[in-house]
């Protein structure tokens, strides 16, 4: 039982990772694409984060007489990895909308078709 | 419910609305996230994972198009349709396999909390003179990880500047989308509510960055707040209003000012004879230049996030009323 | 002049003459005065070289190392100075020769083929001075590129097809068998260096040696051991000097010269009669001389006839080098020299009666004689050297090499060369017999002979035939000096 | 102040191209953007021989960011194995630079120049970032702004493939960066630290964790989508093939090397040898991939249309050839492939560079540009010789170097190292076949009319080119610099490792 309670953030955040990755390899559509990518990235942060709680932590701001801190590593760790995801959308984004422009399609079978026509 | 609205994604076609539940999705994790202590995390993931990237999205379907088309499955052969599944599977057992030697859940015992990390609750606090231990040891200890990620910031800009900032005028020329925005009608629309709401927004955007140092926030919140107060107007009064107030130009000018803030103080450190980004040498106690050098830097990544999402915002927005422009006069 | 200075000359001098016929490339007539002078001085050079070369082994000239360990370096021995004596000296006999055809073919891009010729005998000489395996090994690679231009010289379909054979063939060999038997050999011994008595010396079991020793054979593709033995063929598309110079001297002999070099300096004679797998190549060696002459006989193309002819002649060498006994050594080395001798006859013939009448096929050539009666007399000449009857040089070589097949307890092999003698007769006189009295009663032909430069340079190649019969002692001497060598 | 700058070496390797990079994104003229990054490219050239120096004179050194000592604060880490990357990486900036004034002009319109200079700049400072630090997160950080950079890189390409091309390397690159910030984290949880130095010393008391078993091949699989390890080559061949040229000569020369270097890095360095290859199946897996890289590489290479496609599927195969000296994880094993990483860069960089000078003058490097081309570009052609005989593996090339190497290493391994190096010599037979079906066609084939009256590329698109052709002489001719690099590097490898 202390197994199944002792994990079961972590499976939490790795049952969503699974399903972004699965909508980011399996979607056909390029920015349903880019959502996997959001809620895989997002589900790995969850995983940081869990790993910092602490039991009776507090918030990790020193205050007089708080004694156990949340570890405030792993949350340095994400608020970088947060906006590097939210750049990698945004540079994915600009793309899809050039592609768009290029192609007149966002779906990946219709792209593909289109140059292997040429 | 974070595993309800993943879900949900896979299987709602109607690309609006997956934004919208992803939007959602985000809103879940950042409560997640203050459930578990981190309030910084919190407040980034609430702002950029439920404000900016879903309205970016949506900028991008609106010069796109709305629905995802329904899979032919008929075409799709077996293998296609099966390979994500195992691959996503053979991910999946490892990751399950990964937990089962992990530390549990808030268990103090853990190693991450017993090495390198109490000496940044137990001394950060002599060191820096700050109390938000996460905005010391971002700024500081791990300041080098924080200019980076101003950087990537940096490149996204001019990613999507390089990609969408350039508009072609039929001859091969191309030149910068927002060159000639001052012709553009003038279209307010007066709001009075967002009149009050967005100087809120703003004071909102500027303490959370001047006193990121006492509570949670710092640079990237702020800067975040700072841009949604921004497409706020530009929402209200038209692109044209929000273009005059902050020209795209001077938004270009103010990303690199961002990001050389940072880099220049990392610069300062070493002419003052200090390693790369060692605050202590700014002032003659080193206490006292950490805390210079931390309000910089927070200062230099405030400048950067907001310029660069602003500049995000307007380049997507205003591709969208070209090609809306465009299909008009294609029209009369 | 030191012998460090003249080993460097006598490769830098066709390097140095490539480049002076690149910058004289817009008149013709200086350009080929400096490819004359150049092989004047080269051949002069390694002359020079001659009793430093009889004295056995001289000390190693390095001059790089690409490798920590291995260098690049020169050392000169009696095979080597044997080799290099015959390519210098045929290269300004071909020279003359090609000034001829050349200009009487009319042929394209000369100022190219003036270069990569002139490389090619740098990289020969290179060969020939090898220190060890790794310089054989880069200037072998060399030959093979800078030979590809000459090739591929006309630059249409089929001298394209011919060039991609070429190269596809032997570069195949030596990368997939040469380069790893090499670097095998260098796992197991630490050296590359070619020693008297081989590096072997009871390092190895004679499984990986006997594997070793199959690679090398296959691996020099230049010697054309069948059933790599395509690209020569192949290569008769070139113009015939490069045919003449480079697949009946050069380049095969380069082949042959490696194989003798490897077993006599890295197996040692000692070991090689102890290998199983030696008995094997024997009677590769032996098949690819049968085979190869019956092929001869079947072609109609002059030169395709004396191409196979080459294959099976390289296959004599081949045998000789495999014997390992002092008759069979000395047979092999002073066959490079005599077989040398011989098909460059052939092949300036071959040319000739090109230029002259544009014939190629062997079965337009009948009454050819009456025509071109000192081409033909030249061809008699070559042909008697190559069957290896008196009075010409062949006739020794031959000698020593069923001495050697005795020797070695192989009289299979002694019959196997016998026949090819016999095969020998069968394909090659016929053809200056018919030139001299078939066809009688066509009218009479007028006497129209090729340019003089191609005559000159037969005479002197078929002058050469007679002059191996009579004085084979220098030759020789240099030959058994190899395994005398040899402990 | 001398003192100054060399005691902040490891530092100004890496902010110099960074800090420069947005002030030359503001730069209007296309000149004066172009000099700057030349300016900093030659600062940062100087800077790594610099570092080179110190490091094979004195050991290796610790730079410590923000004056945090490791491993509370960001440890900048350079050592006999870093160096000479550094060395390789500014050297391709500089060459890449020169070579890009004339190209970019041709390729990249006008207003989007400094946009290309900023985007380069900050892509060679995430590679340099990547390979200096001595911090697994700072690992991250630095190659998603080299990734994003190269994105924008690729994106400037002018056939709309392009944009597809980048699509795809980003999704995959992205998910490749995931599954490295995934093991970090596992790592991370079982130690609590991020210092490689510090997790090399925490890591053998957990090694016998899932958690860490599951965090090794999650960095592995991570980093093997950046080095296009087959089966996750997909993206390379369109994104070097579609990329501006001087972008293509780039990232073809280091980008895949860098992120082999911290596959290596975290092999060696963070998780041992020891773990790496006797406790997971590390060596048949990478063996076999790296083999089939080899042979699906060479073949898919004979059978492309575009120069540049040739060459990018000759870059998944010889990636293969790295991979197997690395997989072999002896000394031998490991200087041969760190050896090949140079000399395929400054091979390939070359070919590049001639597919730059034909695209430059055709605005197209199919294989029917290169129609007469021994005629008409016989420079460019030159340096295309060169560098083709170099990858065949010709004596006297860089590339005979590698292989001589590599397959010395592989005969230290019985029946394993004679199947390799039967692969090995097969890959070679295989580039003879692609690289002479280009020579052919350049000397044999007569130039149609488009092509009949194309002259020699520009003499300063030239000069690059030569450059690395006669560097890959002069590797195959005096190698000891360069192997004596890999082997020093090799070493202090194997000899981190508990």
């Amino acid at each position: 039982m202390t197994l199944v309670f002792g994990l079961f953030n972590y499976w939490v955040a790795m049952v969503l990772m699974m399903i972004g990755f699965y909508i980011l390899i399996a979607s056909g559509n390029l920015i349903k694409k880019i959502i996997g990518l959001n809620i895989f990235q997002t589900s790995v942060f969850i995983l940081y984060i869990s790993m910092g709680k602490i039991k009776g932590g507090a918030v990790p701001i020193l205050t007089e007489g708080t004694e156990i801190y949340t570890n405030p590593l792993p949350h340095v760790l994400i608020l970088t990895a947060i906006v590097v995801g939210v750049a990698t959308t945004a540079l994915a984004l600009a793309l899809v909308v050039r592609i768009k422009e290029a192609y007149g399609s966002i779906e990946e079978d219709d792209i593909h078709e289109k140059d292997g026509s040429l | 419910m974070l595993v309800a609205t993943a879900l949900s994604c896979i299987f709602v076609r109607d690309l609006f609305a997956v934004i919208m539940v992803f939007g959602l999705y985000s809103l879940l994790s950042a409560g997640f996230f203050l459930s578990l202590k981190a309030p910084d995390v919190a407040l980034t993931e609430a702002s950029i994972g439920a404000g900016i990237a879903p309205i970016l999205m949506l900028g991008t379907l609106a010069l796109t198009r709305k629905r995802s088309e329904p899979q032919p499955r008929a075409k799709k052969s077996l293998r296609s349709a099966l390979l994500p599944l195992v691959v996503v599977s053979l991910t999946g057992v490892a990751l399950i396999y990964a937990t089962l030697d992990m530390p549990y859940f808030a268990d103090p015992a853990a190693p991450i909390h017993n090495h390198v990390v109490p000496r940044y609750i137990e001394q950060s606090g002599q060191e820096t003179g700050i109390p938000n231990i996460v905005t010391s040891i971002l700024a500081s200890y791990r300041g080098y990880d924080t200019l980076g990620e101003a950087f990537v910031i940096f490149a996204a800009g001019l990613g999507v500047l390089a990609l969408l900032g350039f508009l072609s005028d039929g001859s091969g020329r191309e030149y910068w989308q927002f060159e000639d925005t001052a012709n553009l009608r003038h279209h307010a629309v007066l709001h009075v509510i967002s009149k009050i709401l967005i100087p809120l927004i703003l004071l909102y955007a500027l303490y959370v960055q001047f006193h990121g140092e006492y509570s949670p926030g710092g640079g990237f919140q702020a800067g975040v707040i700072f841009a949604v107060a921004f497409i706020l107007y530009a929402l209200v009064y038209g692109l044209e209003a929000a273009y005059k107030i902050m020209s795209p130009v001077v938004l270009r000018y103010m990303m690199v000012i961002g990001v050389l803030i940072y880099g220049g103080t990392g610069v300062l450190c070493l002419i003052l004879g200090g390693h790369y980004l060692e605050y202590g040498v700014l002032s003659d106690y080193p206490k006292h230049g950490q805390h210079i050098g931390i309000i910089l830097v927070e200062l230099g990544v405030g400048v950067t996030v907001a310029s660069v999402m602003m500049t995000l915002f307007f380049t997507f927005s205003g591709r969208a009323k070209r090609s809306v422009l465009k299909k008009q006069g294609v029209e009369t | 002049m030191s012998y460090e200075a003249l080993v460097s000359l006598a490769v830098c001098l066709p390097l140095a003459g490539a480049v002076l016929v690149w910058l004289c490339g817009n008149t013709p007539n200086l350009r080929e005065a400096v490819t004359l002078v150049t092989g004047g001085l080269t051949f002069l050079s390694v002359l020079l070289l001659l009793p430093q070369g009889l004295s056995g082994m001289s000390p190693e000239l390095v001059f790089a190392a690409p490798l920590p360990g291995l260098s690049l370096s020169f050392r000169l021995e009696p095979l080597g100075m044997l080799f290099a004596l015959i390519a210098s000296f045929l290269w300004i006999v071909t020279s003359i020769y090609s000034i001829g055809y050349m200009r009487g073919a009319k042929e394209e891009n000369q100022t190219r083929f003036y270069i990569c010729f002139a490389l090619a005998i740098a990289f020969t000489l290179g060969i020939a001075f090898s220190a060890n395996l790794l310089t054989l090994f880069v200037f072998y690679e060399l030959l093979t590129l800078s030979t590809y231009p000459l090739v591929t010289h006309k630059g249409n379909d089929e001298a394209r097809r011919g060039g991609r054979v070429y190269l596809g063939v032997l570069l195949t060999t030596s990368i997939a068998f040469f380069l790893p038997a090499i670097i095998w050999t260098y796992s197991v011994t630490g050296t590359l260096d070619f020693r008297p008595g081989g590096i072997f010396g009871g390092i190895a079991d004679s499984f990986v040696v006997g594997a070793l020793l199959i690679l090398f054979c296959f691996g020099v593709g230049k010697a054309a051991l069948m059933p790599f033995h395509r690209w020569l063929p192949s290569a008769m598309v070139a113009p015939t000097p490069v045919s003449a110079l480079l697949h009946a001297v050069a380049v095969v002999k380069a082949g042959v010269f490696t194989l003798l070099k490897i077993t006599v300096y890295i197996f040692g004679a000692d070991l090689l009669v102890l290998l199983e797998a030696r008995d094997l190549m024997l009677y590769i060696a032996g098949a690819s001389i049968l085979l190869a002459s019956i092929v001869a006989m079947t072609r109609d193309n002059l030169k395709a006839r004396l191409a196979y002819s080459t294959v099976s002649q390289l296959g004599y060498i081949t045998l000789g080098a495999l014997l390992a006994t002092p008759a069979g050594i000395t047979g092999a080395a002073m066959h490079i020299a005599m077989h040398a001798f011989g098909k460059i006859t052939l092949f300036f013939c071959a040319g000739a009666i090109y230029v002259a009448t544009k014939k190629t096929e062997i079965s337009q050539m009948e009454g050819l004689g009456r025509a071109m009666p000192f081409t033909m007399l030249a061809f008699l000449i070559g042909s008697l050297s190559i069957i290896g009857l008196p009075p010409t040089g062949g006739t020794w070589s031959k000698w020593y090499l069923m001495l050697g097949s005795l020797e070695a307890g192989h009289i299979a092999l002694m019959g196997v060369l016998m026949v090819s003698s016999l095969l020998n007769i069968a394909y090659l006189l016929p053809i200056p017999i018919r030139g001299f009295f078939a066809g009688r009663n066509e009218g009479p032909s007028i006497l129209k002979e090729a340019p003089w430069p191609c005559l000159v340079a037969m005479g002197i190649t078929s002058a050469g035939c007679f002059v191996l019969f009579f004085f084979p002692q220098p030759l020789h001497d240099l030959a058994a000096s190899l395994y005398g060598g040899t402990p | 102040m001398m003192s100054a700058i060399f005691a902040n070496l490891p530092a100004l390797q890496v902010i110099l191209p960074l800090l420069f990079a947005p002030i030359c994104f503001l730069l209007r003229k296309r000149g004066a953007a172009w000099l700057l990054a030349f300016c900093v490219s030659l600062c940062t050239f100087a800077v790594s021989i610099a570092l080179f120096m110190q490091v094979s004179a004195a050991g290796p050194l610790s730079y410590a960011m923000g004056g945090w000592d490791p491993p509370w604060g960001i440890e900048y880490r350079v050592d006999s194995f870093n160096a000479p990357f550094l060395v390789l990486l500014s050297l391709m900036f500089c060459v890449t630079l020169a070579f890009s004034y004339k190209s970019v002009e041709k390729e990249i319109v006008q207003p989007r120049h400094a946009l290309f200079y900023s985007a380069f700049m900050l892509c060679v400072a995430g590679l340099l970032g990547i390979v200096i630090t001595g911090d697994a997160f700072n690992v991250f950080v630095f190659l998603e702004i080299s990734s994003l950079s190269s994105y924008i890189l690729i994106s400037f390409g002018k056939d709309r493939r392009a944009l597809t091309a980048a699509f795809q390397y980003l999704i995959m690159g992205t998910i490749g960066a995931t599954f490295l910030l995934i093991g970090i984290g596992f790592i991370y949880m079982m130690t609590g630290t991020l210092n490689m130095a510090d997790l090399a010393v925490r890591l053998p008391s957990v090694m016998d964790t899932h958690t860490v078993r599951a965090a090794f091949a999650f960095i592995i699989v991570g980093m093997s989508i950046k080095v296009a390890l087959f089966p996750l080559h997909v993206w390379l061949p369109n994104a070097y093939g579609y990329a501006p040229s001087a972008a293509s000569v780039f990232l073809a020369a280091t980008s895949t090397k860098v992120s082999l270097y911290v596959l290596i890095r975290f092999t060696f360095t963070v998780f041992g040898a020891g773990f790496a290859f006797g406790a997971m199946p590390l060596q048949p897996i990478l063996l076999v991939l790296a083999v089939t890289a080899v042979f699906v590489g060479s073949l898919s290479a004979i059978f492309q249309t575009n120069i540049k496609h040739v060459l990018a599927y000759s870059s998944v195969a010889q990636i293969g050839y790295m991979v197997i000296g690395f997989a072999l994880a002896s000394h031998a094993g490991l200087s041969a492939g760190i050896l090949h990483m140079f000399n395929h860069a400054v091979m390939k960089g070359c070919l590049f560079l001639v597919a730059g000078c034909v695209f430059y003058r055709f605005r197209s490097a199919r294989i029917e540009d290169f129609r007469g081309l021994g005629k008409t570009m016989p420079w460019t052609m030159g340096a295309f010789v060169v560098g083709g005989l170099g990858l065949i593996g010709m004596p006297l090339t860089a590339g005979f170097v590698s292989k001589w190497y590599l397959i010395m290493a592989a005969l230290d391994h019985g029946f394993v190292g004679f199947l390799i190096i039967a692969a090995v010599l097969a890959g070679s037979l295989l580039a003879v076949a692609y690289v002479w079906r280009i020579v052919e066609v350049a000397y044999f084939q007569a130039p149609d009319e488009v092509h009949e009256n194309g002259k020699e590329a520009p003499f300063i698109l030239l000069v690059p080119a030569w450059f690395m052709a006669l560097l890959t002489l002069y590797i195959g001719i005096d190698p000891s610099l360069v192997v004596g690099a890999a082997e020093s590097a090799a070493l202090s490898l194997l000899g981190s490792t508990p």
